[in-house]
């Protein structure tokens, strides 16, 4: 979330789509209804079944999964053929006036550069025009063909209200209505805020889906303002915090891209990703990697860090390839893996095609289960009958499980999808014999470490030097965890400007990440939560839920990364000048002397306004990217169809195959014939999560069971007329990669469309089920779904598939 | 421990008044249903807070579970799509005990102090004096008590009388992620009802309102509807809920009446005997009959 | 126990015993039902080990009377035919409660009053079964409206029952010599004579 | 005539009598109207957070016991913090519900093991666990560690032993993991975050 969950209340009007925020975060959902009640604000949803969010909104709309671009892109065309943008924001704050390579080219589908053997683009074109400087040029009036404002337009002109309505199956008077009231929002004291989740990340256009709605935001002036921004509502409590943590191949914790092949020497790892800024005087707050990386060094290694070694950069692993989940069961299933471990983690049952993980798994020599619950991947091996059928006697994996704590039998800190990191208390002791995750991870890595001291083995540099100042070695204690994580000194840090100046003594906690050094003086293990736990004390902990401001800042309780800021970009909240665009909602304005307001603020906090310091001090242009030079799949959003579409050919490229689905999104060879086609699956699926459950979780948990207590898919009415299914049958759902039975809902709220004059019926399927647990035994959903990722973040395809139905 | 922690207002099964000087503010429940998103945490931390676990059922083919109240499941989401003028309404009404100012339950019980209802509008099942003849169902015009399988006892939603009783909401207002449980004194609650139906007029709903049936005296569990011209599309809410005439016949007039005639006729049997005297074979008839024996 | 041999035997063992079974159950029928009739019988309850052990074991006693009154019906039913003399008698039923049945018909083993007596509660018998069985939640759950008749009607029945027994009980204190029928089976010629003039012709031929 | 009477009496009578005894006194318990007793007077309230979805939701943990010596928590009841400024107190179904949880019938108790081909699972101590596990790891990772690839760069990866991360840990142990499985080498990290 670029805001948090209390600032929705601030909105004037709210979108969900991509999510079902009412189901999935209704505690957090309940702001929306604030701001229906105390503001008269509007809920608008989009989603392809009318859903519990739809149950108190003002305007709902069909669409059908998977062609979110499609209806976006149809705003973006909306908002610039109305003129119903914000002019100064969009042509300051944004990179609309900045020139584009003259190279660069969109036709009929594919952008410049495409490699179709490789699946991926070459780049090069998709870059700024430079000036003999090294910046961008731009064009302030927006009126070069080449500048990025009249390059969008002609991108999303194609996006007509009727091509948009012949591809979602949305009705296009729905459409229009929704582009007027998103429309009325570019007001410069208007906001619209937009909450998504995996509604929008699962498809193979995942990230794009979600820029183009960033790109709607900045069209309209509703980023770094109070009830705007772009809100991920994320999946578990502390999905944001892991992935700060960066539990993840591609980076380091802190976001800190890792190392690959290619990064032969710590400074050729520093320099290419160390930019430079491409507008005179921004921020460009990423020219500090080398400190945030070094003090990172110094966290894991200690004093095995030092200058000489390069601060240990060759003792970090390099990748030499993707490592993320789908590349690691694809590895798997190749053979190529020994070893695997899931710590509260249930792939049998969340990742894509179950019959493909669990004969990946019966690969493996050896499996570690880390968790509280009996998982059923715990059990892949076990015959289930119908629902897990498979022959133990021939699976040679040995399998381990190890009983975890739950929350309330730890203490530690979860960061919630507003990035506000909050610490809890432990209330009782675990079941039996288990034990803390960390105290786990500590137990197998002081083994390992005890074997290598004594056996020797393969580089055991990195394993004996590993940093271990715990006073329990055995049991990390999670307050001096937090304290590595927000860093210390462990020198004197100086005044860059005035060496005699002490700013934090060794030993002590640093205030925040603008003190860590690249010289080694500081450790830190993440440089985001730097701060967190300063001279001050533990910051997470603060429960002072007083909120001056009426916005919902509430800045004294826990702490927000970056800098205790609630509301990211909030400078962009103020007009040049610094004065703020809706004085009623001042996040941010220009005091004279300092950016002050209701949030710290995030820009340099002396850059008066005639410095010319743009907001989005994370880019190197400052400004926010319309024109997006990074993603993997183009610069500009465009729709394709999702893998499994029922249509032949994509209705904005009819004669092009190449572009009927992501031309860039990821696929393994092997996978390719595990696609189904639209003649023998005519009908779309969507998976998605219920109210009444966790993921996985709380079929294990009696009160929930009994809420929803067996699997079922939701059907429309005039499908299940066609095929003679009435409420509470037995049906059978196929894919091409196998099939489930459940249970028939058959609703009104599932209907049935009307897309480039085919008739498209969309089948539900809720994903909490699975062997093991209280609720009934039932089928695992993700036997149905299609193992192909997103060009950008390789999150699978669940959101829209083919599938076929019948009465079981 | 005080023999009670809440002011009396009426027992069930007691002929005589309780103790009624001390004046309590009345409490109520509103539910919000243009705020209800269904998601059934009514449901949860009322399962959770009164101790009861209601079995894991299946799946009807609809989002309602339980599909009904239970003696372990005092609350439910009741789910019904409606479609008017081609745009599609999705209506959750959450169920149960309304908490009647006048309330079918307690005028129907036969066993005294099984239920209760409080000064603040509370009405409370004591299953230790229940006796599980289920006259509360059939007095019920809301349909709501069950008798548990396990005990033979009825149960009901409480309003959580144990937590009101200390100054705290019921479970299920204080969980409702988006506010559409509301707790507080009623008035209160009516003021704040008025607000939400003035908002949903501005909406478009018209017909907006608050149910708070004048039949059984009105409730302290109210709803805005956004119908509330129509409460049966909510699942069959009732529009004028009453106690029905049978049971205000039955537990009424009934039961002085019968009573007199019962004492009636046994009184009448006595004075009559005592008046008349015994009818006695009489002399004539002995003889007769023996003369005619030895014949 | 020897008896005069010149009494007239009025009802065989079986049915003094078919009457009592009938009679106790009616009776601890009737005192469990007026606990869940009015408070003020509440307490009658307690003579059932409290109202819970009323409340269940009331249906089970009403089942088990009923199966007797069956019995007893079929043993009675035909000879409380309704004929013109019992009709005759109930006309003139005035005289008799006033003390001076010397104007009464002739009547036969059973008067005009203790016929309408019988029909009388066979048909309150049979509403009180019925609804009986419709109020009856912990084995059956007819719908809410069937339920709340069976209630009224159980009740109605019930008392309609009650005052028909109690007049019933009198009738047999008031009448000299009607008891010992019942605990013996035997009347005496001049009770018969008197009381049933026909059936005493019928039974000694004279 | 004598006898009659007084069989009338004991029949109709004697019934109504004795109930008149109950009612004089032999009632067996006033008919108290009691509510329940606030079940958290004297728990133990402790800070917490519901594990579940990314609105982090304050919650409060109750627990039977004063945390003496002698007394082992249990936690008896999981409610929303009504301080918390997101959820205000509030909880969802799945917060609700966290008590059957902690307290599910399916919470892993002790170590166990599945050995290769076998149809069940076998209680096994830590010790043993961390043992066997630790042997498979290190075996693994001395036969298939990288530590430079075909161009002669160090790579120090060790790509044979996947990892899966939980979203549901805190961060101090999120961290760790992250520390310890870089320390060993292991590129082949994956969270939740991803899917």
């Amino acid at each position: 979330m670029t805001n948090h969950w209390v600032d929705i209340k601030n909105t004037d009007l709210a979108i969900i789509m991509g999510g079902n925020a009412a189901e999935a975060h209704p505690c957090g959902f309940k702001w929306v209804v604030e701001a229906k009640k105390e503001r008269k604000a509007k809920l608008v949803v989009v989603d392809p079944r009318f859903t519990r969010s739809a149950a108190v909104a003002d305007f709902y709309a069909p669409i059908r999964a998977g062609t979110d671009i499609a209806f976006l892109g149809g705003v973006i065309n909306y908002l610039l053929s109305n003129d119903k943008i914000h002019h100064d924001y969009v042509r300051n704050y944004t990179n609309a006036p900045f020139l584009i390579d003259a190279g660069f080219k969109f036709d009929d589908g594919l952008f410049s550069g495409y490699n179709a053997e490789k699946r991926g683009y070459d780049k090069s074109t998709w870059s700024y025009q430079k000036d003999k400087d090294g910046f961008a040029m731009v064009d302030m009036t927006l009126q070069d063909p080449n500048c990025v404002f009249q390059l969008m337009k002609k991108h999303y002109s194609r996006y007509t209200p009727e091509l948009v309505s012949k591809t979602t199956g949305t009705p296009k008077e729905d459409f229009l209505k929704i582009c007027g009231m998103m429309a009325e929002t570019a007001a410069p004291n208007k906001t619209m805020t937009v909450l998504y989740a995996l509604g929008w990340t699962e498809h193979t256009v995942g990230s794009q889906n979600i820029r183009t709605m960033a790109m709607i935001q900045l069209l309209l002036g509703n980023m770094g303002m109070a009830g705007g921004g772009i809100n991920a509502l994320r999946g578990h409590a502390n999905v944001q915090g892991i992935t700060d943590m960066c539990l993840y191949s591609e980076v380091l914790p802190g976001y800190l891209s890792a190392p690959t092949d290619a990064d032969k020497t710590r400074d050729e790892y520093l320099a290419k990703r160390t930019p430079k800024a491409l507008r005179p005087n921004q921020m460009n707050f990423p020219q500090n990697f080398p400190k945030w990386f070094t003090s990172l060094m110094k966290a894991f290694y200690g004093n095995a860090a030092t200058k000489d070694n390069g601060f240990c950069y060759d003792w970090v692993p390099k990748k030499d390839g993707a490592y993320d989940a789908m590349a690691i069961f694809e590895r798997m299933h190749q053979g190529k893996m020994q070893g695997f471990a899931c710590q509260g983690f249930n792939p049998l049952a969340s990742m894509a095609n179950k019959r493909k993980i669990g004969d990946a798994l019966a690969k493996l020599k050896y499996l570690v289960i880390i968790d509280p619950l009996a998982t059923d991947t715990s059990e892949f091996w076990k015959n289930h009958g119908e629902f897990n059928e498979v022959d133990a006697s021939k699976v040679q994996t040995e399998v381990f499980r190890l009983p975890a704590n739950l929350f309330a039998e730890e203490s530690g800190s979860f960061t919630n999808s507003g990035r506000v990191v909050q610490w809890h208390w432990k209330a009782a002791d675990g079941p039996g014999e288990s034990k803390g995750d960390s105290e786990i991870m500590a137990a197998l890595f002081l083994k390992l470490k005890e074997m290598y001291a004594k056996d020797g083995g393969k580089f055991p540099d990195a394993i004996l030097n590993l940093a271990w100042p715990y006073r329990q070695p055995a049991k990390p204690a999670p307050e001096e965890l937090l304290m590595e994580i927000s860093g210390k000194a462990l020198a004197d840090v100086t005044d860059p400007k005035d060496a005699t100046k002490v700013l934090v003594k060794a030993g002590e906690q640093v205030p925040g990440f603008a003190m860590l050094r690249d010289d080694g003086s500081t450790a830190c293990g993440n440089w985001i939560y730097g701060g967190s736990w300063s001279q001050a004390g533990n910051l997470t902990a603060r429960r002072d839920a007083s909120d001056p401001s009426g916005l919902g800042q509430t800045l004294n309780w826990g702490f927000a990364w970056p800098a205790n800021r609630r509301i990211l970009y909030n400078r962009a909240s103020a007009d040049l000048a610094g004065k703020p665009w809706d004085p009623k909602r001042t996040v941010m304005k220009w005091t004279g002397t300092a950016w002050g307001g209701n949030d710290i603020p995030d820009m340099r906090p002396n850059a008066a306004p005639e410095e010319n310091v743009m907001p989005f001090i994370m880019a190197p242009e400052g400004v926010a990217r319309l024109f997006s030079p990074i993603m993997a799949d183009g610069p500009f959003p465009e729709h394709y169809e999702p893998f499994e579409s029922p249509l032949d050919n994509n209705p904005f490229h009819p004669g092009n195959a190449k572009a009927k689905s992501n031309p860039a999104a990821r696929v393994f060879k092997s996978d390719m014939d595990s696609f189904g086609t639209a003649k023998d699956f005519p009908y779309v699926a969507t998976t998605y999560r219920l109210v009444e459950h966790f993921h996985f979780w709380t079929k294990h948990a009696h009160i929930n069971a009994v809420l929803q207590p067996e699997h079922f898919v939701e059907i429309g009415e005039e499908l299940a007329k066609e095929k003679g299914i009435k409420a509470g049958d037995k049906v059978k759902v196929r894919s091409n990669r196998g099939h489930i039975k459940a249970v028939a809902v058959v609703t009104k709220r599932l209907r049935t469309l009307d897309v480039d004059g085919k008739k498209v019926h969309t089948i539900g399927i809720p994903l909490h089920f699975g062997f093991k647990g209280v609720t009934k035994p039932g089928y695992i959903t993700n036997t149905l779904t299609p193992f192909v990722g997103d060009a950008n973040s390789q999150t699978p395809e669940y959101k829209a598939f083919l599938v076929n139905i019948e009465k079981a | 421990m005080a023999l009670q922690s809440l002011d009396i207002k009426q027992r069930s099964a007691t002929t005589t008044p309780a103790p009624s000087v001390r004046q309590t503010t009345e409490v109520a429940k509103l539910i919000d249903v243009s705020a209800c998103i269904g998601c059934k945490a009514c449901q949860a931390a009322c399962m959770e807070w009164n101790d009861i676990r209601d079995e894991v059922g299946i799946n009807y083919g609809v989002y309602d579970n339980p599909v009904d109240l239970t003696a372990k499941s005092w609350t439910v989401m009741r789910f019904a799509e409606v479609e008017e003028g081609g745009r599609l309404q999705w209506l959750i009404r959450k169920d149960g005990c309304m908490h009647c100012a006048d309330p079918g339950c307690l005028k129907a019980c036969p066993a005294p102090g099984a239920i209760v209802q409080y000064a603040n509008g509370v009405v409370d099942f004591h299953q230790e004096n229940c006796i599980g003849c289920g006259y509360c169902v059939t007095g019920c015009p809301f349909n709501v008590p069950r008798i548990s399988k396990d005990d033979g006892k009825a149960y009901k939603c409480s309003l959580c009388s144990d937590r009101v009783a200390v100054g705290q909401a019921p479970a299920c207002a204080k969980a409702c992620p988006t506010g559409a449980i509301q707790y507080g004194s009623k008035s209160d609650m009516k003021d704040y009802a008025a607000k939400r139906i003035g908002d949903l007029k501005e909406r478009g709903f018209a017909k907006a309102g608050l149910y708070d049936p004048a039949g059984v005296g009105g409730t302290h569990v109210m709803y805005v509807l956004h119908h509330a011209d129509r409460p049966e599309l909510y699942n069959g809410l009732p529009a004028d809920p009453g106690i029905s005439p049978l049971v205000s016949l039955w537990k009424g007039m009934a039961k002085p009446l019968a009573s007199l005639a019962l004492g009636a006729v046994a009184l009448g049997s006595l004075f009559h005997y005592v008046m008349k005297g015994p009818n006695e074979v009489s002399k004539e008839s002995e003889r007769e009959a023996e003369k005619e024996e030895s014949q | 126990m020897i008896r005069d041999p010149k009494d007239l035997q009025r009802y065989t063992p079986q049915e003094r015993a078919n009457h009592w079974v009938v009679g106790i159950s009616f009776i601890l029928l009737a005192l469990s039902g007026l606990a869940f009739f009015h408070p003020a019988f509440y307490p009658l309850s307690y003579l059932f080990g409290g109202g819970t052990w009323a409340r269940i074991l009331h249906p089970y006693i009403g089942v088990f009377m009923a199966f007797f009154f069956v019995l007893m019906f079929l043993r009675f039913h035909r000879l409380n035919v309704m004929t013109k003399v019992d009709r005759e008698w109930l006309d003139r039923v005035g005289e008799m409660v006033d003390g001076n049945d010397h104007n009464m018909p002739e009547q036969g083993k059973y008067n005009g009053g203790q016929k309408a007596m019988f029909w009388a509660s066979v048909v309150c018998m049979l509403l009180l079964i019925v609804s009986g069985v419709l109020i009856w939640r912990a084995q059956f759950s007819p719908p809410i409206g069937l339920v709340r008749f069976g209630a009224v009607v159980h009740a109605v029945a019930a008392v309609a029952m009650i005052a028909l027994i109690l007049i019933h009980a009198y009738a047999a204190i008031w009448v000299k010599g009607t008891i010992r029928a019942m605990w013996y089976g035997t009347v005496t010629r001049a009770w018969a004579r008197q009381h049933h003039r026909a059936w005493y012709r019928e039974v000694t031929g004279k | 005539m004598q006898v009659n009477r007084r069989q009338f009496f004991k029949i109709c009578s004697a019934g109504l009598g004795g109930s008149s005894i109950a009612m004089l006194g032999y009632s067996p318990t006033a008919a108290l109207a009691e509510v329940r007793d606030y079940k958290l007077a004297r728990a133990t309230e402790t800070r917490n957070m519901c594990p579940y979805c990314s609105v982090s939701c304050g919650v409060l943990a109750y627990s039977i016991g004063d945390k003496s010596k002698n007394a082992k928590a249990e936690i008896i009841h999981i409610v929303g913090d009504p301080d918390n400024p997101v959820n205000r107190g509030t909880l969802c179904p799945k917060g609700a519900g966290l008590l059957d949880m902690v307290h599910s019938q399916n919470r892993l108790k002790y170590p166990e093991v599945r050995e290769p081909g076998s149809n069940e699972w076998k209680r096994i101590s830590w010790d043993e666990a961390i043992a066997r596990i630790t042997r498979h790891m290190k075996a693994d990772r001395d036969a298939n560690f990288i530590e430079k690839n075909a161009e002669g760069t160090t790579v120090n990866r060790w790509n044979t032993f996947g990892f899966l991360a939980s979203s549901a840990a805190a961060n101090e142990p999120g961290y760790l993991t992250s520390k310890i499985l870089r320390g060993l080498g292991v590129v082949a990290l994956d969270t939740q975050a991803r899917i």
